[in-house]
């Protein structure tokens, strides 16, 4: 039933998504932190700045971000001038782009569980001998787990459904660019309902098993 | 005032809100309002009750299917031909050398986007697969093969004539290619016009000279012979 | 060797304001009605304030100034908080190995922690699985086997019944003499404090009230009517106990007579002088001070036996000291560990 | 420089924002609490399928909305049988849209919330004579304000941005369903950037200022 | 009038199974070692425990059975936790509004508690500017403000300094007395439980090993040779102390001899009668049950003056007890509370 190009479509979008997850959890946890914890006054500004992929459609998002990433962009020019390649169109672009879209879903639950739980748990942590970055681990990561869950699925969900950005970074170029979201979504614009359901319906599956497994395995409180 | 509701293909705006102003203060008692949609979409709304009561699409086929489903009052009408051209920023020479090129050639997605089938179809007639296939890059639509010719990431792309119009680009940027299918632009009033006598008068009004005019100075051509090549061909 | 705390801290009522320099051996007490600072002196060494001007050193090492901040880890602060701060997600087990398993030495065995502290039968639970009292153990236990180098204990023990509270204050005194691990005590229990404190600092409204060696602080107020405690360092004529370097009598324990009673349950007659007479913090009582070769110790005597036995400052009389009040069961290992390291 | 059209669909934006926002926060509420309390087993299956309008491309979510909200669709038909008219293209269309494109947002973070907060605080406010009612909006709400903040902003921004879902089940009708988002997106496909320019800064601006001054008023932890 | 509690609870090491009815006036006290479930046992009676087959009737009032479950607000309990839970989010004020502003009737003025519990001075903080202590008189105010018709206290006063204690410790007495408020009364403090407790309730791994009124508990094991302190509701002869209809005497406070001493400070002296001999927990000593009138009380005396002086049981002996121990602060407010309810 499913085509060469949507099997292609799948591992990469299961690999966009699983890529986005892993680099924003570790790139957003310093900055929840340092949100949850800083008496700086830029604290409301840097929060509500990081907020702002959400503001933005997302076409017009992916607009601003080629603009970014091509080759006249500030990104993609320093790129080219240290001699690689602008990032339009690449995995790499929309990896880059998902991550920013999605900068915010991760970046809040986390700031909102590192408040919950407060400094407390780390000063004990660290008189028992443990490092920052140990105590960090061991102790601040299991107690936010619930805030690195949410954040992770959030992120996750979000980028299997993201398109819009993507296909405007990524212009849709099979095995490189183009996610399932893509592909369902020119489906439908085609009118080719039938293979819309039926990735719809596969994509809804899969995530449904994958996230009852994942909340499943927490008790309740 | 009356509202007349406008469902446009967003390849069109330009002319549209042309069109729109003129008849307006035309017929002050009418309210044009239009929404801008793909024609993919244009079809899922119709069909589940959008209140549009005219339809202007760069697709007549969708406009076809909706007819075939007795969602509109009679077959579409064509009311200009759009024209693919190619824009090159910063290339010159022949349309093989600008293409040969390239790293990212830029076009709608020819799944749904009918300037992105004529773009498809041009390729194909004058090239060798393996020439072109790995630097396409797909948009939405043909607006986004443009922004991203716009933004310099994909070094050309293939636009309608009256996106580079509507840019006010020079004619060193794009290049004619005569060769290519004419796209043609329909339009096709729904049941909902029975309610509405605005419609028919704005349905009008599109296929008269004045607005035969505007659309002329985006690029669209007229001529009868296209008009009697496209029903020939179909 | 001492620990030197400058701090000035903003708090409700009043700030924390305190210059002082402790004894970095042996147990020194923190006492002080609550709400006094006992809390927050503790935070202010252990580096846990998070604002305020601090100044702390400890044996010669400069730990907190202005400019420098010693990472906690750094510090070897075995840390027993007034609520008890177990990791909740982490079983009593990994709680407890949590700090052991990163200490470079380890001078206290695993053993001994674990069979003094009655938590071997615990290891498997969470934290929340634990009744409070269990949760105090657990806390104790991992601080002491984090391997640190001063102690800071705020009511550590506030939870458990007075038999196991007994056990753990004796503990407490046997490790920090045997390793000599200097600790600060923060506790409410002024009987424990009595039991194991060798210096009493007495904070009021976030300031310094006094702060000295234990007998001394025994001699004035307010613990000498709170406590009517002392504590002598030699054996004293009549005191048919066996020696002792250091025996703590209550004042309520003591009688006094004009003469030695011949057919008395009371076994230890000592033959003193009265030295002066204080108020104590009962109406109809006072608290007589005794000495006797240059030792004092109380006793509580009625206004009614005052004047009916006529007793006036500078007479000789003979105080009879209960023997159940000597057998106490702190002095057992008191006396051991005192004898092994002094 | 900013057209009638322009500001109306600023208006619309802004209360399509805050009716869904408002809307969202009363419904998640009793669902989070829910999830974050009950033993059920089918807490795991109820949480995913929560999450399940993120996995979906919003244009496809929008399409399958259309399908149910239009006349022909199970909610829309029931509607139309009791004498109403459907909900395509109506601001009540977008707005339940909006709720269900948001769902997620409002959900998680309350959810962790309210694990976090535990049952403690609710039976020591009915001990002290507080009705279950009572004691969840003096003492659970304001407890959990930090979960509220993050759902309510994530929601407010998401619906911001939001325009897949939007313009296909509300088309573009000016005044009705025509939002800012929609408005942006069309100026970029007319190529009209400077308007798309103008239009993304003001709304951006508009966003960091009220974020920052929400964000900014919560003390560190 | 009673609380009869049927309950069975999973627990780590045991189960809660208690099946136990008590009354439902004047002071009860829970003991037991850390984790024996007193605290497990007042979550059960305050509707706490979200498992395990319980059965609650407060005077004839069903709580809770397998088909019902009152709402805890319909069951007016004033709670005071292990943790002082104060809501994070109000002020000392607020908190302390939050049950008072909800009661139907106020049978407590909000005068006489906050000046009782010392918290006027605190109203405008949050709980987290709060000592421990101060969370503490929060807690133990804000569930008497709420005009509950149970107290249920789980060691409200742990973290209190020994005067504080005292305080509270009196000002719970007057209030289940003036109000007949009833209360169950859980702490480690066994010298504030038989100061206040007119029944005592014995756990031990999950159950109930014993229970029954004070006097009663106090000549048996174990809060016979953990405390050593009898209770006496009747002056005994030769005791020069006003009428009291109860008094609490420490067997440490008790001397032995075979003929009246008539220099002496300890004022009272009781001919009496001994009628039985314990072992105490201190070796070396023994707890000697004497008779007067059918009333019974302790001393506490060594092996060496039991043989010095050939004691034995049913010789009749002199009791010496220290007018000290007699005035014990407690005595007043509780022989006030009594005259005025009983
Ligand atoms: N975070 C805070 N901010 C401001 N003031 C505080 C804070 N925490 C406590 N206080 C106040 O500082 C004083 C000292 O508090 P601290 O906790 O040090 O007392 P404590 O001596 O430990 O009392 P307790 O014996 O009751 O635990 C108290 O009066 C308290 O109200
Ligand atoms: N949530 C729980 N699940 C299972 N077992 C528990 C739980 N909480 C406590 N326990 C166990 O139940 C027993 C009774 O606990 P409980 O808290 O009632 O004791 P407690 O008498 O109040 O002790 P403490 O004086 O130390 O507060 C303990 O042995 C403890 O380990
Ligand atoms: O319908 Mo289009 O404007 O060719 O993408
Ligand atoms: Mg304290
Ligand atoms: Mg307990």
């Amino acid at each position: 039933m499913l085509q060469a190009t949507d099997y292609q479509a799948i591992a990469l979008t299961l690999q966009l998504a699983t890529v986005t997850t892993v680099i924003l959890l570790v790139l957003a946890t310093p900055l929840a932190w340092w949100l949850a914890f800083t008496s700086s006054r830029w604290r409301g500004w840097v929060q509500a700045i990081v907020a702002m992929p959400l503001v933005l459609p997302p076409t017009v998002l992916g607009f601003y971000l080629l603009l970014a990433l091509g080759p006249n962009g500030f990104i993609g020019a320093s790129l080219e001038a240290l001699g690689g390649r602008h990032l339009a169109f690449s995995f790499a672009g929309i990896v880059i782009g998902s991550i920013i879209y999605s900068l915010p879903f991760a970046v809040q639950p986390l700031t909102e569980a590192f408040r919950a739980m407060g400094r407390r748990p780390l000063q004990v942590a660290e008189s028992l001998g443990a490092s920052r970055w140990h105590a960090l681990r061991t102790i601040a990561l299991p107690l936010c787990r619930g805030g690195f869950v949410v954040a992770a699925t959030l992120v996750f969900a979000h980028t299997l459904g993201e398109f819009g950005v993507i296909l405007m970074i990524g212009g849709s170029i099979p095995g490189e660019t183009q996610v399932l979201s893509v592909l369902i979504y020119d489906h439908t614009e085609a009118l080719n309902y039938s293979a819309a359901h039926a990735l719809s319906l596969g994509l809804i599956a899969v995530a449904v098993v994958v996230l009852a497994i994942v909340y499943g395995r927490r008790p309740a409180a | 005032r009356e509202t007349i509701h406008v469902a446009v293909a967003s390849s069109l705006r330009g002319p549209l809100e042309e069109i729109r102003n003129q008849f307006e203060q035309r017929h002050p008692e009418y309210h044009v309002t239009v929404a801008y949609v793909a024609s993919g979409k244009l079809v899922a709304q119709v069909t589940h009750g959008a209140p549009y009561q005219l339809l202007v699409s760069a697709e007549p086929r969708y406009l076809d299917m909706l007819h075939a489903r007795d969602l509109t009052l009679a077959a579409p009408m064509v009311i200009g031909y759009g024209e693919l051209v190619l824009w090159h920023p910063d290339q010159a020479g022949t349309i093989e050398q600008i293409i040969e090129q390239a790293d990212f050639v830029a076009l709608a997605q020819p799944k749904h986007a009918p300037y992105g089938q004529a773009a498809l179809a041009y390729l194909q007639r004058h090239f060798a697969h393996d020439r072109y296939a790995d630097k396409l890059v797909y948009g939405d639509n043909v607006a986004q093969a443009a922004h991203r010719v716009h933004v310099g990431a994909a070094d050309v792309g293939f636009v309608a004539l009256s996106q580079v119009l509507e840019l006010g680009l020079l004619s060193s940027a794009y290049t004619h290619l005569p060769t290519a299918p004419r796209l043609p632009q329909a339009i096709a009033l729904t049941h909902q016009t029975k309610q509405n006598r605005g419609a028919q008068l704005l349905y009008d009004f599109m296929l008269a000279a004045e607005s035969q005019q505007i659309l002329a100075t985006f690029g669209y051509q007229s001529t009868a012979a296209q008009e009697f090549a496209h029903v020939a061909s179909d | 060797m001492t620990l030197s705390v400058k701090a000035t801290l903003a708090r409700q009522h009043f700030p924390l304001a305190v210059d002082v320099t402790l004894p970095s051996t042996g147990i020194t007490a923190i006492v002080g009605a609550s709400g006094s600072g006992k809390t927050s002196l503790l935070e202010v060494i252990a580096g846990l304030a998070p604002t305020g001007t601090v100044e702390v050193s400890f044996n010669e090492h400069l730990w907190q100034d202005a400019q420098t901040r010693m990472p906690l880890a750094a510090r070897r602060i075995g840390l027993v908080l007034q609520e008890p701060s177990l990791f909740p997600h982490l079983t009593v087990l990994e709680n407890l190995r949590y700090g052991w398993q990163r200490a470079a030495q380890h001078y206290v065995s695993w053993d001994e922690v674990i069979n003094n502290c009655g938590v071997a039968d615990l290891l498997t639970q969470k934290p929340s699985q634990l009744s409070g009292g269990q949760q105090q153990r657990v806390a104790f236990a991992r601080a002491i086997l984090a391997q640190p180098q001063l102690l800071l204990l705020d009511e550590p023990f506030s939870a458990l019944d007075e038999a196991t509270r007994q056990q753990f204050v004796d503990y407490l005194r046997q490790v920090a003499t045997r390793y000599e691990l200097p600790v600060l005590f923060v506790s409410h229990q002024l009987s424990d404090i009595a039991e194991v404190s060798d210096h009493v600092v007495l904070l009021q409204r976030g300031q310094v009230l006094s702060s000295g060696p234990l007998p001394q602080q025994l001699r004035q107020e307010p613990l000498r009517s709170l406590l009517g405690m002392s504590v002598v360092s030699t054996p004293l004529p009549g005191l048919n106990e066996p020696s002792q370097q250091r025996l703590r009598i209550y004042a309520r324990d003591v009688s006094l007579s004009l003469q030695p009673v011949p057919h008395s349950s009371v076994r230890n007659q000592i033959t003193c002088v009265i030295f002066a007479v204080h108020e104590s913090h009962r109406a109809g009582e006072h608290l007589v001070e005794l000495e006797c070769q240059r030792q004092y110790f109380f006793a509580l005597v009625s206004d009614e036996a005052w004047q009916q036995l006529a007793l006036r400052v500078g007479q000789r009389v003979v105080a009879h000291v209960k023997a159940a009040a000597l057998h106490h069961p702190f002095i057992q290992p008191l006396r051991e560990s005192i004898s092994e390291t002094r």
